[in-house]
């Protein structure tokens, strides 16, 4: 693996982080561009002296999203002797892994999780996520809809267990609306022209689809752009992260489209972190949320074994993470923290991280919605 | 008087435009031999089918002992019916062994309770002496040997007295045989014959369809004749023979033979 | 919009899904054989397009003309070294050999996803022209091309099947290989040519398709799952049964959602599946034979 | 030839598991492996009676499984009763499905049944997402109790030693049942469904047994990949393990049980404890079932036997 | 002309077992050569040996020439024509498709196709039935009209009479002697030689893949020496 971190100009022993990785599974189109980040991230630190003086080294498997191989493939990881782990797969993956992670006692982050089931019980002592979770969309697709006028929501949604648990505490939180109608496709399906009939014919002011991305949320937009012009549309925060799907999209199609961004390109740590992906992936990277959360997951582990005063203790080392407070994120606006404690697993402080960022006619993101934007308490 | 065994009334299969048998109605005594006989096409295999239950008969009904007779195969096959198929229906990755015991235990296994308890019977006591005492012994009476190889090793007339074999195994009230004799050698037709006349003996009651009339004649104690679907003759062997219906639809001796003869010449 | 939209969906999809069947349907005819690799021949014929077009500046027909050269030449690599060897190994067993292709379908999957990324990629137009206005709609030149190979595709391949000497091969070897190779006739010749078809109907099929939702190294074993489904809809009585089949299962896809919403695409399906094989454990069409 | 059948089997399944365990030790990553090698071969096994024996090919196996951690979820989360419970809940609740499934599916075989069924197992996994109040939802079913069976509680290695020990129990019985009256008569249904209906037992009705017998053997499994990962969600057990428990019997040897036991270890170390299964543990595997079929067509088992005859001159 | 065909020192293995051991044998023109044995004594080994269909090793001669290496389709061509044992026809095939692909593999015209069927007044009336809804006579029949297909040099007829009314036997049998007549080489394998002895000139007792016995007597020649070798077997085997 060409990829892999070297010590760069740390020594000592190396500090070992697990990383379980779908790199050829069902999550492997989102689960690799964090993990892409996770090593430079890693490259990073070492360059800079490592943690503590010592170098970070990432020991990596693959579960293939499979969750009958996780517990297996965690073990392995924890065998190889890494302190801690990050999870950058499939959530049913995520999910399995809560309670192997109760077994080995090792902390975790999953990065791009953002589904609240991943930090609830049971089995949630050990594990953390970093973005805002859907209650926090709730809070903000609320005030949008309130701005623009949205009394009757139709929803658009995939058949995946992840989003089904996400759908679940997004609409539960979500009651400024009135969803006149949740249309359900398959995960993998080709047309969405029924669902998005049925949506029509419940004439929503707005429609707002759910769904992992990839494929199915471009098929809904293109579908929805196509049968249901007139409407606004809203999404959740995947297809502004996954840029490769863009190019899926009609001509035109995501116009209009109002996603719930994490990238606001006004942060400087976020401008950091540009100038350093483009050094390393090439002029014309996009960043996302994914390569930022990424990012930031290292550095809180980072942080962490340095409070910990070494990485070797778990207890110690999932206490200093719950002690991380006010830790100045590279995604959201500038003055975005995280912060964590033992029943705040979800690192986000408030919906500053989150902004509503509108596709424009080139089916790329344009820059913030001009209507609503979360406002950011101090 | 012997006992009626089995009566058939009015059997009829249609398929389509087709009429494979019309209006055939038989009985069958106890300790009775019939000989089915026919030619080709003549409706014997459908005439079989329909009695041991593997095609439903679009009219018609069949009493085995009085009661009457319906439902699927295996209904009809726990009421004392076996068969053997014209073209053998071996599982040819079983061995020769287990094929022949496939009708001796099949019978216990009838009832769902039984097809439940048998898997747990079996996994805990999978063989018993008796059963392989008694392959043992039906190869013998038939002549098989090699009963450890698979079924599929075997020549095709090989597999033909497995067949019969497994019928026999059934121990059944009525046994059906369709064409058992078809290319099976000297010792082979001796084994045949003698299974035929062990169900005789036991007052049981046998069917056999084959077209080697003499062997047919010999065995049996009466024959029916089909032609085109129809019943055309019932009764005594001997006179079976010597009928004009016979004669006519059957060995051809009227002016289709100097077609034949004819045909000779041209070909 | 409204119905006619829908009934386009229902056409589209369930042409896919019929031509897909069609391909199981040749090697099924041809070599008595399930191959489930038809899905991966077809997401190769469309990722690879899309890969060189976006990746390597190919031109489309170019792009396009490789795709289904390499999903053809997979169906050869398929049988010469997959299933014609594991059936000689295992003295004509089925299901060794079926065994053996899902493990290839999973390898192309696999071996896609490294050569051509795990993403999604767009599907290429072969042609572009203006969207046909149909009423108040308008049909894609994709979809117009889908449509107008499932017409040439099915006419050409029945006729092929029932009057060309080839044709009445390929039928008589898949009915009894046994027979088949006992008399003489050319049976690896003829399975070959029936893997070959099928892969370059499979590819043909993927990248005219891959327009509508993209394609993805997974999108093998669905579309295999839904070719499967299209092809046991159908039966295997006719050359039409997987072009029947194909349309019922779209029309299901599509209707059934639309008229009962919700999880419907799942349960509804399994239901339809249930009543229709009450009534027709073979599928459509069957050709029935005394056993 | 051996007095007790298929004691050979059994004498070689115990000295494998033996050795396994010796190899294990107190890894736990080796005992995990070692779980989920038998989580795969109760999979497996489950499907060997009606696929192997029976030859219809049901792909609702990752719902029998799944129904079997549940049951351990459920009996956990919403009983008090002792947790062993679930693994006589799981089975008969697997069977009872299995034989309702069966019965709407009874004129199927083949390709057919496989279709349907295949349609079953998708709609299982929604409907654990939809039944939330009993099934946990998306979430699924965790913080498990611990086995405690009369007084004793087993350690996790006990839990581990326990499971190769039913294993080596369900193939050593399995492997008698294929060879006994019932196994005779499965398995010529295979082949010659004709035969066995003339003979007297009703095929479409045996075959529901033969279902039930392999859905109540694939819960089993499911409960112990539950119990010893500590939870379950409708995603646990999907369409990929039955696609693994469809490869492992044909690796491993399809003439005997056994062999989808050693299938499912051949399995677990190609997707998880082969050295480059970071690259694609799927694709090392589908390549090795593609290198087995073709070097050993009946199998490893099938293989080795026919080595062992070739040494022992032994001549057909 | 009258032709011969010519099978030196013929083997036959499956697997580990032998079916035929080293089979000398000659049918010629003229005359019709029976190859009696009991069930497994290996006469459809050595027919389909003959034809190619199962591998072998020793020479099979055509009218002189070696055409062991040659494939069944080009010894198909070269004139030797097989009656199978079992029905290998293509049962979801309808009649007339099943000749029309033999006649393919001989490249035979269409009108050979009707020339066979009309060999047999049933299978015109069902010309477009599947083969497989026959009667088990029926399909012989067919089986039969297939071999007899262009003008073959070498018969192989494996009991083809099986399943057949007698009837049809005694004018397959005038037919086939006919053929022989004409300088057709026909071998005829039967496990016993019944309605058929009549139509024999010589022959040859296959036991165990092995020739134990011959003679150019005539049928019941034939069988009189076929049942003394096996009475002399079966008292050996007691
Ligand atoms: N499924 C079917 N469809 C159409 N015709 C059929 C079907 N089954 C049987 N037949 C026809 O019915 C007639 C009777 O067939 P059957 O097999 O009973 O004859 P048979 O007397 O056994 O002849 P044989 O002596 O040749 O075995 C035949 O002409 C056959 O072609
Ligand atoms: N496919 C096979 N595999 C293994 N052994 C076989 C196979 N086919 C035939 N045999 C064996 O070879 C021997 C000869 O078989 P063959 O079919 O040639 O006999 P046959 O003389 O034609 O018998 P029949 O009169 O019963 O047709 C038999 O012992 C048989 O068991
Ligand atoms: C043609 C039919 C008479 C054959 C039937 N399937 C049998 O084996 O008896
Ligand atoms: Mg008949
Ligand atoms: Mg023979």
């Amino acid at each position: 693996d060409d990829q892999k971190p070297t010590n760069g100009t740390a020594t000592g022993a190396p500090i070992i982080i697990g990383l379980d990785e779908d790199s050829t599974g069902s999550g492997a189109s989102y689960s690799t561009i964090a993990g892409k980040t996770i090593r430079l991230a890693v490259q990073d630190i070492n360059d800079k002296g490592g943690v503590m003086g010592r170098p970070l080294k990432l020991v990596v498997e693959n579960d293939e999203s499979d969750p009958t191989k996780v517990p297996a493939v965690l073990q392995k990881l924890a065998g190889q002797g890494a302190k801690v782990l990050l999870l950058q797969s499939g959530s049913a993956a995520i999910l399995q892994a809560k309670a192997t992670l109760t077994q080995l006692g090792l902390p975790a982050i999953a990065p791009t999780g953002v589904t609240a089931t991943l930090v609830a019980p049971p089995d949630h002592e050990l594990i953390y996520m970093l973005a805002n979770t859907t209650t926090d969309w709730a809070e903000v697709y609320c005030g949008a809809f309130k701005a623009a006028n949205i009394t009757k929501l139709g929803v658009l949604t995939d058949d995946t267990t992840t989003i089904a648990a996400l759908d679940k505490a997004l609409f539960a939180a979500m009651n400024c609306v009135e969803i006149v109608a949740t249309e359900k496709g398959a995960g993998n399906a080709s047309d969405l022209s029924a669902q998005v009939a049925r949506l029509k014919n419940a004439k929503p002011d707005a429609v707002l689809v759910t769904s992992v991305g990839g494929a199915f949320e471009v098929l809904a937009q293109n579908t929805l752009g196509a049968q249901m012009a007139g409407t606004k549309r809203f999404s959740l925060a995947s297809i502004g992260n996954q840029p490769s799907s863009w190019k899926l999209a009609a001509p035109g199609a995501l116009e209009g489209l109002i996603f719930m961004g994490s990238i606001n390109t006004e942060n400087p740590r976020t401008q950091e972190l540009v100038k350093l992906l483009q050094a390393k992936n090439g002029k014309d990277y996009d960043i996302t949320a994914y390569d930022a959360q990424a990012w930031d997951a290292v550095h809180l582990l980072k942080q962490a074994i340095e409070k910990a005063g070494g990485p070797d203790d778990p207890k110690k080392l999932n206490e200093a993470i719950q002690s991380i407070k006010s830790y100045p994120a590279t995604f959201g606006q500038a003055n975005f923290t995280l912060s964590f404690s033992a029943d705040k697993h979800l690192g986000a402080d408030g919906p500053c991280g989150l902004s509503l960022v509108e596709f424009g006619k080139d089916n790329k993101p344009k820059g913030p919605w001009a209507t609503f934007q979360p406002p950011c308490k101090k | 008087m012997a006992e009626t065994l089995l009566l058939g009334s009015g059997l009829t299969k249609r398929y389509g435009g087709v009429t494979a048998l019309q209006d055939v109605s038989f009985t069958l005594e106890a300790g009775e031999i019939l000989g089915l006989v026919g030619p080709n096409g003549a409706g014997k295999t459908t005439l079989v089918d329909l009695i041991s239950g593997a095609q439903p008969a679009t009219e018609g009904s069949l009493t085995l002992r009085g009661q009457r007779l319906a439902g699927p195969a295996a209904k009809r096959a726990k009421a004392g019916l076996a068969r053997t198929f014209q073209y053998p229906q071996l599982a040819l990755e079983l061995t020769v062994a287990e094929n022949l015991l496939l009708g001796r235990i099949a019978k216990r296994h009838g009832t769902i309770w039984q097809m439940v308890s048998g898997a747990f019977r079996g996994a805990l006591r999978p063989a018993t002496a008796a059963d392989a005492e008694a392959v043992r012994q039906l190869a013998g009476e038939l002549g098989i040997d090699r009963l450890d190889r698979p079924a599929g090793d075997l020549s095709l007339g090989e597999q033909r007295l497995v067949e019969v074999g497994r019928a026999l195994g059934q121990d059944p009230l009525v046994l059906l045989l369709d064409e058992p004799f078809a290319g099976s050698d000297a010792a082979g037709v001796a084994g045949i014959s003698e299974v035929v006349r062990t169900v005789q003996r036991r007052g049981h009651a046998v069917i056999l369809v084959d077209h080697n009339v003499d062997l047919v004649a010999g065995l049996v104690d009466r024959i029916l004749l089909l032609d085109r679907g129809r019943a055309v003759f019932d009764g005594n062997p001997r006179e079976c023979l010597d009928s004009p219906q016979m004669q006519q639809v059957y060995f051809g001796v009227t002016a289709t033979d100097e077609d034949a003869e004819d045909v000779e010449h041209v070909s | 919009m409204g119905q006619l939209q829908l009934w386009l969906s229902a056409l589209e999809m369930g042409c896919f899904f019929g031509l897909l069947a069609l391909a199981y349907y040749l090697v099924l005819v041809g070599a008595g054989f399930f191959n489930f690799a038809i899905g991966p021949y077809a997401m190769v014929g469309g990722l690879c397009t899309s890969y060189l077009v976006l990746y390597e500046d190919m031109n489309v027909w170019a792009a396009a003309a490789v795709a289904i050269v390499a999903a053809a030449g997979l169906a050869v690599v398929t049988e010469l070294a997959v299933v014609r060897p594991v059936q000689r190994r295992s003295g004509g067993g089925e299901l060794p050999a079926l065994v053996a292709v899902a493990a290839v379908l999973f390898t192309i999957q696999q071996l896609g996803g490294y050569l051509f990324g795990y993403t999604t990629l767009p599907g290429q137009n072969l042609l572009t022209f203006d969207p046909v206005p149909v009423g108040d709609i308008v049909v894609q030149p994709a979809t117009v091309l889908l449509l107008g190979f499932t017409v040439v595709a099915f006419a050409g391949l029945a006729a092929w099947i029932r009057f060309t000497r080839t044709g009445r091969l390929l039928r008589a070897v898949g009915d009894s290989t046994h027979a088949a190779g006992l008399l003489g006739l050319p049976v690896n010749r003829v399975r070959l040519i029936a893997f070959i078809v099928s892969g370059l109907l499979a590819g043909i099929t993927g990248l005219l398709f891959a327009p509508k939702a993209g394609v993805s190294s997974l999108s093998g074993l669905s579309w295999a799952l839904s070719g499967f489904l299209a092809m046991v809809v159908g039966g295997t009585g006719s050359v039409w049964a997987p072009l029947v089949g194909g349309l019922l299962l779209g029309a299901v896809e599509v209707f059934v959602p639309y008229y009962f919403g919700g999880q419907s695409h799942v349960y509804g399906l399994l239901f339809v599946a249930l009543i229709f094989f009450a009534f027709k454990p073979s599928g459509l069409f069957v050709r029935r034979v005394r056993a | 030839m051996n007095r007790i059948r298929g004691s050979l089997g059994l004498l070689l399944g115990v000295v494998g598991g033996a050795l396994l365990l010796t190899w294990v030790g107190a890894d736990g990553y080796k005992q995990t492996l070692v779980t989920t090698t038998a989580t795969y071969a109760l999979v497996a096994l489950g499907m060997y009676v009606p696929y192997l024996m029976a030859g219809s090919l049901s792909m609702a196996y990752g719902a029998y499984a799944g129904i079997g951690g549940y049951a351990v979820g459920l009996i956990s989360a919403k009983t008090g009763l002792p947790l062993v419970a679930a693994w006589i809940v799981g089975p008969i609740v697997a069977a009872v499905v299995a034989v309702l499934l069966g019965l709407a599916t009874r004129r199927l075989s083949g390709f057919f049944l496989a279709a349907v069924t295949l349609l079953f197992g998708m709609a299982f996994t929604a409907l654990l997402v939809d039944a939330e109040s009993l099934s946990g939802g998306s979430g699924g079913l965790g913080s498990l109790r611990k086995l405690n069976i009369f007084g004793w509680q087993p350690s996790h290695y006990q839990v581990v030693v326990g499971s190769v020990v039913v294993v080596c129990v369900i193939a050593f019985l399995l492997d008698r049942l294929r060879m006994s009256p019932w196994g005779i008569i499965v398995r010529t249904m295979r082949d010659a469904p004709r035969a066995v209906e003339a003979a007297g037992v009703r095929v479409p009705v045996m075959n529901l047994v033969a279902l039930a017998v392999g859905a109540a053997i694939a819960a089993v499994g499911g409960g112990l990949f539950t119990y010893s990962a500590g939870s379950v969600t409708p995603d646990t057990f999907t369409l990929n393990l039955v696609f693994l428990a469809i490869f492992m019997p044909l690796i491993g040897g399809s003439a005997t049980p056994w062999g989808a036991v050693l299938g499912a270890v051949i399995a677990v170390q190609l997707t998880l404890n082969f050295p480059a299964v970071e690259t694609s543990g799927t694709l090392i595997l589908a390549l090795g079932v593609l290198v087995i079929l073709l070097v050993a067509p009946q199998g490893v088992i099938g293989y080795a036997s026919r080595l062992v005859r070739l040494v022992g001159g032994r001549r057909g | 002309m009258s032709h011969e065909l010519r099978l030196e020192g013929l083997r036959v293995r499956y697997g580990h077992a032998s079916a035929v051991t080293g089979l000398d044998l000659v049918a010629p023109g003229g005359v019709v050569t029976a190859l009696v044995g009991p069930n497994g004594a290996g006469k459809s080994s050595a027919l389909l040996a003959a034809y190619g269909s199962v591998p072998s090793t020793g020479r099979v001669l055509l009218d002189g020439e070696d055409v062991s290496r040659l494939k069944p389709a080009a010894r198909a061509r070269a004139g030797i024509a097989v009656v199978p044992q079992g029905r290998q026809l293509f049962p979801k095939l309808n009649v007339a498709d099943n000749l029309q692909v033999m006649a393919e593999l001989l490249r035979l015209p269409r009108s050979a196709v009707d020339t066979a069927i009309d060999r047999f007044p049933i299978l015109r009336t069902r010309l477009k039935s599947l083969v497989g809804v026959l009667s088990g006579g029926e399909q012989q029949m067919l089986v039969v009209s297939r071999a007899l297909m262009g003008s073959p040099r070498v018969l192989l007829l494996d009991e083809m009479m099986t399943g057949l009314a007698p009837l049809v036997v005694q004018e397959l049998l005038r037919t086939v002697t006919g053929l022989a007549k004409e300088g057709v080489a026909v071998l005829m394998a039967e496990p016993a030689l019944g309605a058929v002895r009549g139509g024999i000139s010589r022959g040859y007792v296959l036991v165990r893949g092995e020739v134990v016995a011959q003679t150019e007597d005539g049928g019941r020649a034939l069988d009189d020496l076929y049942q003394g070798k096996m009475g002399v077997l079966k008292t050996a085997a007691h």
